[in-house]
């Protein structure tokens, strides 16, 4: 069963080369290799779900071969409950993402075999145990997100494409830094690049002095890991490079951004800044809550001005990453549970809203709610769209949080969990939620409700393989509002682990 | 006795079923399903009467609750023990709000059947019809707050949806925006609320709170000065305000009324609307324990005189229905607030039975005759005898004439309102909540007379009014096609629940003694049933009480609230009772409010019958101006608030975000380089041609700028450069 | 008896005279002057530091190099200098300015 | 003693096969006639036998390292490494020139010549063991290069450049040559081995005048790898000259000159004497300064050439950093850059020579589109451009990798996050050339010429390191493991 995890990381290139191996101008066949790559994927990771041991609370399918033994890289691979989830949404994004693009006629082969690419890198990312794997597949997924964006996209590519990737490797350049420290810290011995063996507190008593000041090793590193996985969250002050993105990027490259990169941030928090530095984590969770705070409300805020939906549902993916982090700032079962959780309801609902916007856009050719000339963009899409609305209901709703579906249960799990730490901040996010609701309501308001435009008349409805691939997601939001536990048993054991660890510190 | 689960559940699955069936193959089933909905609510309704019946006929002690548990997902990891419950509650006040539920949405959905008849809406109404009734029956049967909430929100959203129904029209779109955006601003509160009491006391199961309450344990940091007692009770009321469509956050239930009329009927008339007091009751010891008692009591007050003023300007007829609810959602909240505690659950009884027949009528009218607006009715008492009998019924109900229900449960409210403003020894300001509620009792009985008389009596103003323009006014899709009375639409589908519901306005259903004094009795013994059977929650029952999954639990205790003893003769719960004062409180009250409510109809009888007055607009037309404009609570909220205060600060920071934040700080590194470039190449053409390189060229301090001359060309500048630099390391070894 | 100071004086004050001719003169072949007067300079002070300092041959072979070096060196220089002026017809120094950003 | 002699020659054969294949192409140079055939003959002659010279190197790697002609020379795995990097780089340059258009047909083989002689010079410099050598390799090394950069006789811009190198070179040569001659007098030898002991008892005068000495010393090897501040003559001889020669000068003489700096570094302070510290200091700003002026100058470039010469900058401001540590594992970062650092620049060389032949301009609009011409080779350009940036999983973020640990051992964080800042600047200007080359729209769908099978294939050849060394670095660095570690 160890291998399972190679099969899964370096299918999707053995697909890509497939990809790249078909003939020019044998487009659906370079379509069908993606589809059934990514469909073995998901398989796969259902398998591993139905392997995977929910008592246990560390690392399962532990797969590791010595790479570069002069400096004790190894190529170390394992998932565990906080990992399983991200691994299921990733395998079911990509394969919805490749049947949303089936559309795409612009260099086929080119863009499949990126997407496949792109799997796999973050596949890597979720994967890697190894601190220098880690970091290879961090920055190696930039590379077919650049081209992905910057081929592929609306007509600002260029200036998307390059902010994105300036602003990720801005920050992981200083994980970098991180990571090299951490290597001469733990002595050069044989665990310096092994995550987990890095974890639970070592260098709570290390100090350096630095222009003759002696600084925490701890303290000072802690926020260069912070700096590269805040830019990927994005928290706050390291947000703009997303709307860009989102804006820009082609609809399956804006489900993927939204629904698994982002999740890399928060995931790389919960898999290394927190336990590597436990303690640094706790002193500075306050300052991690109120960033988690303003993203919430500016991101909400930010959104409700929007005139453009892409951009809408962009700055609500900051405004919601925002309740995960402050999820994270919690450091309690509660808060933690809820933002791994909201983790993956925030995948599958904003992919939601990225696919049906993107298929909306494949009939409109436009995103504009209220056109930059004032009139409206749409308007009567419930008359003329049936199916695409109620569909669209779902997924709204689910992001905004109504119970009985996913996006709930999350949220009140972080509140709960940040309440006991941060009760101001509890009762200054809950306008988030208002928020939240309002941009929502009044955008599908504006573009669902009273007459129909004239332009929308011809619109036609979704067509089976839309339905085809938008299903999945509506089961996942409803199943998982309705029943979380599938998805809190798998990570519950994982994340008590870490809050003992946060607990020892606090 | 006990009661399994399977006995209770279906109440609360069988709407769920009918949903599920409806929402997937409704199209496929002959008539979109609609009678797999009645039927689906007819089973509830057998199961609640049963539950009822069972309660009613004494099977039980009056203070014996059933509580069942299930875990709904469990976080339980090593150390950490974290569980979610979900269960029933079921005790005496909820059995009577299961029967009345069940019953309404039963008749509802029967009249609904002939109502939406070749509408094209018809499947989607019978999709979230059930769907609402059964979130309504489980917050009634739900065992904890968390649960409730949960409902409570898929109820807004049944609303959402309903209001939203005929989706073409604009206004439609407005309206449901407004009605769950507003409510939602309650109900993140009541989140906030719930989250609070989980954390500090561990449990939001409502035995749990009641028993924290008891031992004093339900106490927790202050939040933002607050004390905590406080501060929860105020996140729940605020919840409740939003849904009970308490002033201020009352504007969006008359919008609501764009939905169809059986929806209002049931959704926004008589019962989802009353959920917030129901959540008011549950919780009242915790409204008493923050003291916020008299806060509740005006806001009621203040709600139900205000609604009044505006009810008694509408000319259209749901508007009025819509205005006249929100009153009485305000004598409801009066009540709560006055401790009058079993009235005011009364009042959400009674209400609901007249409330909705009040609806119902009215949507036959205006399916028979497409016009909702009464200046254009008149005269219809001949075409829609059932009809106008039972809307009479009902408006005596709501008029609080003497033997009809309103009368006995507004009466004992304000007969509390009364001792709690005057002789209750509170705060003299206080006095405002009776004052308001008896002229609002006026004011009710005027509006509605008026109503009927505007719309049954006189000469029949229907055919007189062109076909043009009128269909928008008509909640239906149909448009106004001329005004020919459809009454031989009317089939028993229409009329038999308006009548059985008509049956339930007569007060002895509810009380013996409908005019304070007792005589007659009515159910032998238990003549007071209501005010046996409903008592405020004692909470010192709960505090030792046995806890285990799926098993009923029969306790009795010792009967106490945290201030006051509960007062059996008179029901009321309120602060320092004295039996003499009340009863004196009582009976004043119910004379006067006799008196209030007959002269209220007498003005309405001369204006609209026998016109020897001049009816209101003309009399005071400012008045009328301001009431016809809702106090401008729309235009304040909408255009003020929102548009531009939070539109604009939105505008405003999204601007700051990519035209300033994004534009400049983080494009500025790389703009700082492109910007410095350009001046720096003006630099070296300018100032290093003209005046030559010399060291000059070094003192300029910008970095970018200094490089640049530096790569100017001139060779012996890199002389100069490198001699310098040496020169200048020499000096830094300082020897 | 000549001191080695007075040789060192001697040495830097070519090597300062070469250094402002090469910084001062605006004529190309001043300059390459001024190179052989720096590298003159560094010999002479291999010459006296070898005579007095260090009693070993190393200063003066490095010296006989320098000389060769010099001489390759001008050579280079010069015919460079020629080409450029063949093109530029001048060959002032801050015509040479063609080469920038 | 003879025999001595011919014991030394058996460790000199790469630079004896050197020079007489510089001699031999002379000889050849002259007696051709002008037609391709036979230049085609004289390239393969002069690849082939740099390619022999390796055979030798190669051995040497396996040597115990040895002084020959009486301390003159050290044959060790360190000079040794440099020399093979140095080979690969001229041949790769000679390869360039061949098929460039920047070179005048005419003058093709005596690029060939006197790239040979700058090697010959470099390979004196990199096992220099006495200031005599150092400054002949240094003269050796320049007064070849000031010809080649002024290569192209009929264009103002390359004599320009030529003059411009040989005055800045001369004077630079002269400063060092001035403090070389002081060092003699107050060390009393020109032989590093006899100098170094010396150093320990100087105090007052004599220390000045060593410490202003050194300093003037460092002004020759300093212009050499052009290190801020005496890196000015570099954009503008990268510029003038022709491309290969830019390419050859971006690899040949900065390597040559890092080895003589780490061995100078290596020989005179390794002690902890108040020497060493202020050296470190002085290594440390100016490390910093050098890389940050070339990226930050790097940004404003319209010309691609120019842009190169700058980023070449930054990077041998990256690589002085494995000096400012002074151990062994600094060493091997550097060993391990310069390797690295080859094959990239060789690939973006060669890609914009062609293109730049193609267009006859080198600005980034020569790189519109690239991708839907020539695929592979755009997307070989990005990868090259990214690596040099320092991405993974290419050799350039191996290398950055090394430099930023040995770096961070030595705790000296400040420069380490200056470096990081840095390496993200240089990120932007390699992307919005890449982002030129992907997203731009071409105006034609014209193939280039330059990009003839052979060229594409020696490209893609090249590229395979930039990977593998990307993936598979281990046995790489424990090569310049081994070659790190020499006696002083």
């Amino acid at each position: 069963m160890n291998g399972i995890l190679n099969w899964i990381l370096w299918l999707p290139i053995i697909g890509m080369v497939g990809v790249l191996l078909t003939p020019k101008a044998k487009d659906n066949v370079v379509r069908m290799v993606t589809l059934v790559t990514t469909a073995i994927t998901l398989i796969l990771t259902v398998v591993l779900y139905m392997n995977f041991d929910t008592a246990e609370p560390g690392i399962q399918f532990a797969f590791k071969v010595p790479w570069i033994a002069q400096f004790h890289i190894n190529y170390s691979l394992g998932i565990d409950g906080i990992t399983l989830p991200m691994t299921f949404l990733n395998a079911l994004l990509f394969f919805i993402c490749t049947l949303s693009s089936w559309t795409v006629d612009k260099n086929v082969k080119g863009y499949f075999a990126l997407l496949l690419m792109l799997q796999s890198t973050v596949f890597g990312v979720f994967f890697s145990l190894d601190f220098f794997l880690f970091y290879v597949y961090w920055e190696v997924m930039l590379l077919p997100m650049f081209f992905l964006i910057g081929v592929w996209g609306g007509e600002n590519r260029e200036y998307a494409a390059i902010k994105f990737f300036l602003y990720t490797f801005f920050g992981s350049i200083f994980m970098l830094v991180g990571i090299v420290a951490l290597y001469y810290a733990t002595g050069k011995s044989e665990d310096s690049f092994n995550i987990i063996a890095l974890q639970g507190g070592r260098f709570t008593e290390l100090t350096l002095d630095i222009f003759g000041s002696t600084v925490s090793f701890e303290k000072l590193f802690f926020w260069f890991m912070f700096l590269g996985f805040a830019v990927k969250v994005p928290v706050f002050p390291f947000h703009t490079w997303l709307p860009h993105a989102h804006v820009q990027a082609p609809t399956a490259v804006s489900v993927i951004l939204a629904g698994v990169l982002l999740k890399m941030g928060t995931y790389g928090f919960l898999r290394i800044a927190f336990p590597i530095f436990p303690a640094a984590a706790v002193e500075y969770s306050t300052i991690i809550a109120v960033l988690g705070l303003i993203s919430v409300i500016y991101g909400a805020f930010c959104a409700m001005a929007q005139d453009d939906v892409k951009k809408l549902v962009a700055y609500s993916s900051v405004s919601h990453m925002g309740f995960v982090m402050l999820g994270l700032s919690a450091m309690t079962i509660q808060g933690m549970n809820g933002a791994v959780l909201q983790m993956f309801n925030h995948g599958t609902s904003t992919a939601m809203m990225f696919l049906l916007i993107g298929i909306l856009y494949e009939r409109s050719h436009h995103r504009w709610i209220v056109k930059p000339d004032g009139s409206k963009g749409f308007g009567g899409l419930y008359t003329t769209l049936p199916k695409y609305s109620v569909v669209f209901i779902i997924g709204m709703f689910a992001s905004l949080g109504l119970p009985g579906l996913s996006g709930f249960i999350s949220e009140a799990l972080i509140f709960l969990g940040i309440y006991q730490r941060f009760t101001t901040i509890t009762v200054i996010a809950v306008v988030g939620l208002l928020i939240g609701a309002a941009y929502l309501l009044w955008m599908f308001k504006r573009m669902f409700f009273g007459e129909v435009n004239p332009e929308c008349e011809e619109y036609e409805d979704m067509n089976a393989r839309e339905i085809f691939y938008m299903v999945p997601l509506c089961i996942c939001v409803v199943v998982f509002g309705i029943f979380p536990s599938p998805l809190l048993n798998v990570m519950k054991a994982s994340v008590g682990q870490l809050v003992d660890l946060l607990a020892k510190f606090s | 006795m006990q009661y399994t689960v399977g006995s209770i559940a279906p109440i609360f699955l069988s709407p769920v079923i009918a949903f599920v069936i409806n929402a997937f193959f409704g199209r496929k089933l002959p008539r979109n399903g609609d009678w797999l909905a009645v039927l689906s609510i007819f089973i509830s309704f057998v199961f609640s009467a049963r539950i009822f019946g069972d309660f009613f006929f004494g099977q039980f002690a009056t203070d014996y609750y059933i509580h069942k548990t299930f875990t709904w997902f469990d976080l339980s990891a090593g150390t950490h023990v974290f569980k979610v419950d979900m269960g029933i509650y079921l005790d005496n006040m909820s059995s009577i709000m299961l029967l009345m539920v069940s019953g309404v949405a039963f008749l509802i959905h029967l009249f609904s059947t002939w109502y939406m008849d070749h509408d094209e809406r018809h499947g989607r109404f019978f999709v979230f019809l059930p769907l609402f009734t059964s979130a309504m029956l489980g917050l009634v049967l739900s065992d904890n707050l968390f649960s409730l909430f949960l409902f409570w929100e898929i109820m807004g959203f049944c609303s959402y949806s309903l209001i939203g129904i005929y989706y073409e029209k604009e206004k439609a779109g407005d309206a449901s925006l407004k009605a769950f955006m507003t409510t939602r601003v309650g109900d993140v509160f009541l989140l906030l609320g719930i989250v609070a009491i989980w954390m500090v006391v561990g449990s939001v199961n409502y035995v749990d709170i009641y028993a924290a309450i008891a031992q004093g344990k339900f106490d927790g940091p202050a939040v933002l000065g607050i004390s905590f007692a406080t501060f929860t009770a105020l996140c729940i009321f605020a919840g409740a305000m939003g849904k009970s469509a308490q002033f201020p956050l009352h504007v969006w239930l008359p919008d609501a009324m764009m939905g169809p009329t059986p929806g209002s009927a049931l959704i926004h008339a008589a019962t989802m609307v009353t959920a917030g007091v129901w959540v008011s009751l549950r919780m009242y010891p915790l409204m008493v324990l923050g003291d916020i008692t008299w806060f509740i009591a005006v806001i009621g007050a203040i709600t139900a005189f205000g609604a009044a003023t505006i009810a008694m300007v509408q000319t259209d007829i749901k508007a009025v229905l819509a205005y006249s609810t929100l009153s009485q959602l305000g004598y409801m909240m009066i009540g709560v607030g006055v401790g009058s505690y079993n009235a005011a659950f009364m009042h959400v009884i009674t209400h609901a039975f007249f409330k909705a027949c009040l609806f119902l009528s009215a949507g036959s009218i205006i399916h028979s005759v497409h016009e909702q607006e009464m200046p254009k009715l008149g005269g219809l008492k001949k075409y829609l005898p059932y009809t106008h009998f039972a809307m009479m019924c009902c408006t005596l109900a709501i008029a609080g004439i003497p033997f009809f229900s309103g009368f006995v449960s507004k009466d004992r409210i304000l007969g509390d309102a009364l001792y709690f403003g005057f002789m209750a020894g509170q705060n003299p300001l206080l006095a405002i909540v009776p004052i308001l509620g008896f002229a609002g009792a006026g004011l009710t009985a005027f509006y509605m007379f008026r109503m009927m008389f505007l719309t049954f009596y006189g000469e029949n103003r229907t055919h007189d009014s062109h076909g043009h323009g009128h269909g928008h006014k008509d909640d239906h899709g149909h448009h106004g096609h001329g005004h020919e009375i459809h009454h031989e639409h009317l089939d028993f589908r229409s009329n038999v629940p308006l009548l059985i519901l008509a049956v339930f306005t007569l007060g002895f259903w509810f009380a013996g003694n409908v005019v304070g004094q007792n005589f007659g009795n009515v159910f032998g013994g238990k003549n007071e049933w209501f005010k046996i059977l409903v008592e405020a929650p004692k909470v010192e029952k709960f505090v030792d009480r046995p806890k285990q999954a799926f098993s009923s639990v029969d306790t009795k205790g010792e009967i106490v609230l945290p201030h006051a003893h509960y007062h059996h003769q008179s029901g009321y719960a309120g602060p320092n009772p004295d039996e003499h004062k009340l009863h004196t409180a009582h009976v004043i009250g119910a004379w006067l409010s006799i008196f209030i409510a007959f002269s209220g109809v007498f003005i309405a009888f001369l204006m609209y019958i026998k016109k020897s007055v001049k009816p209101l607009a003309e009399k005071f037309p400012g008045i009328t101006e301001m009431l016809k404009a809702k106090y401008n609570f729309d235009h304040f909220y909408i255009d003020i608030l929102i548009k531009k205060g939070l539109l604009g600060l939105n505008r405003f920071l999204a601007w700051l975000d990519m035209g300033i934040y994004d534009r400049y700080v983080i494009d500025g590194m790389a703009a700082v380089n492109r910007v410095l470039f350009k001046a720096s190449k003006w630099f070296d053409n300018v100032v290093i041609d003209a005046i030559g390189v010399d060291g000059t060229g070094v003192t300029v301090n910008l970095f970018n700028l200094v490089l640049r001359i530096v790569q100017s060309g001139k060779i012996q500048f890199y002389f100069i450069m490198l001699v310098m630099v040496l020169a200048s390391y020499i000096w830094t070894l300082n020897i | 008896m000549v001191s080695l100071a007075s040789y060192l004086i001697i040495s830097l004050i070519l090597f300062v005279v070469g250094l402002v001719v090469m910084i001062a003169r605006k004529n190309i072949v001043a300059i390459l002057l001024g190179i052989e007067l720096i590298l003159n300079a560094a010999a002479l002070n291999f010459v006296a530091y070898s005579r007095y300092a260090t009693n070993n041959l190393d200063g003066h072979i490095f010296s006989l190099f320098i000389i060769v070096v010099a001489a390759a060196e001008a050579a280079v220089g010069l015919a460079i200098v020629i080409r450029f002026f063949q093109i530029k017809e001048t060959i002032h120094i801050d015509e040479a300015t063609q080469l920038r950003n | 003693m003879l025999q001595e002699l011919f014991g030394y020659l058996s460790y000199y054969i790469p630079e004896l096969m050197c020079i007489v294949l510089m001699t031999t192409l002379l000889v050849a140079e002259a007696s051709v006639k002008d037609e391709h055939g036979s230049r085609d003959k004289i390239y393969a002659y002069a690849i082939a036998v740099l390619g022999l010279t390796l055979i030798p190197l190669c051995q040497n790697m396996g040597k115990n390292p040895v002084h020959i002609f009486h301390n003159a020379i050290t044959i060790d795995a360190f000079s040794t490494l440099v020399k093979i990097i140095m080979v690969l780089g001229t041949m790769g340059a000679i390869w360039l020139s061949r098929s460039s258009r920047d070179i005048y047909t005419n003058l093709k083989s005596e690029f060939a010549i006197m790239a040979v002689g700058v090697l010959i010079g470099g390979m004196l410099l990199a096992s220099a063991n006495n200031m005599l050598t150092v400054y002949l390799g240094i003269e050796t090394l320049s007064i070849l290069s000031y010809v080649m950069s002024s290569l192209k006789r009929d264009e103002s811009t390359s004599t320009e450049a030529g003059m411009k190198y040989a005055l800045y070179g001369g004077l630079s040569a002269g400063v060092a040559l001035f403090g070389i001659s002081h060092l003699y007098g107050t060390l009393g030898s020109i032989q590093f081995v006899e100098m170094m002991p010396k150093l320990a008892g100087l105090e007052g005068g004599r220390l000045a005048i060593v410490l202003i000495s050194f300093l003037m010393f460092f002004v020759g090897i300093g212009y050499k790898i052009s290190l801020f501040p005496f890196h000015m003559w570099t954009p503008d001889v990268y510029q003038g000259s022709p491309i290969p020669v830019t390419a050859f000068f971006s690899i040949v003489p900065k390597m040559a000159g890092l080895a003589t700096l780490v061995r100078v570094s290596f020989v005179f302070f390794t002690d902890g004497s108040a020497l060493t510290v202020s050296w470190i200091g002085l290594m440390l700003v100016i490390s910093a300064m050098t890389m940050t002026v070339g990226n930050v100058t790097a940004i404003g470039q319209s010309s691609v050439k120019r842009l190169l010469a700058f980023s070449s900058i930054g990077h041998v401001g990256m690589m002085i950093l494995g000096v400012v540590v002074l151990n062994e594992v600094g060493v091997q970062a550097i060993l391990f850059y310069g390797i690295s650092y080859l094959f990239m620049t060789l690939i973006a060389f060669y890609i914009t020579s062609h293109l730049s032949d193609m267009y006859g301009t080198d600005t980034y609009d020569v790189f519109k589109g690239l991708i839907y011409k020539h695929p592979v080779m755009a997307i070989i350009m990005a990868s090259v451009l990214f690596s040099l940036a320092g991405m993974p999983p290419f050799s350039g973020f191996i290398a950055k990798f090394n430099i930023f640990s040995v770096v961070i051992e030595k705790k000296y964080y400040g420069i380490a996050i200056v470096a990081a800042v840095n390496s993200v600047i240089s990120l932007y200007y390699y992307m919005k050339l890449a982002k030129i080359m992907v997203f731009g729209k071409s105006d034609g769908e014209e193939r280039v010429l330059g990009f003839t099978f052979q060229n594409q294939a020696v490209i893609v050849a090249l590229f395979i390191p930039v990977v593998v060394l990307g993936i598979f670095w281990e046995q790489v660095m424990v090569l310049s493991g081994n070659a790190s570690v020499f006696i002083k």
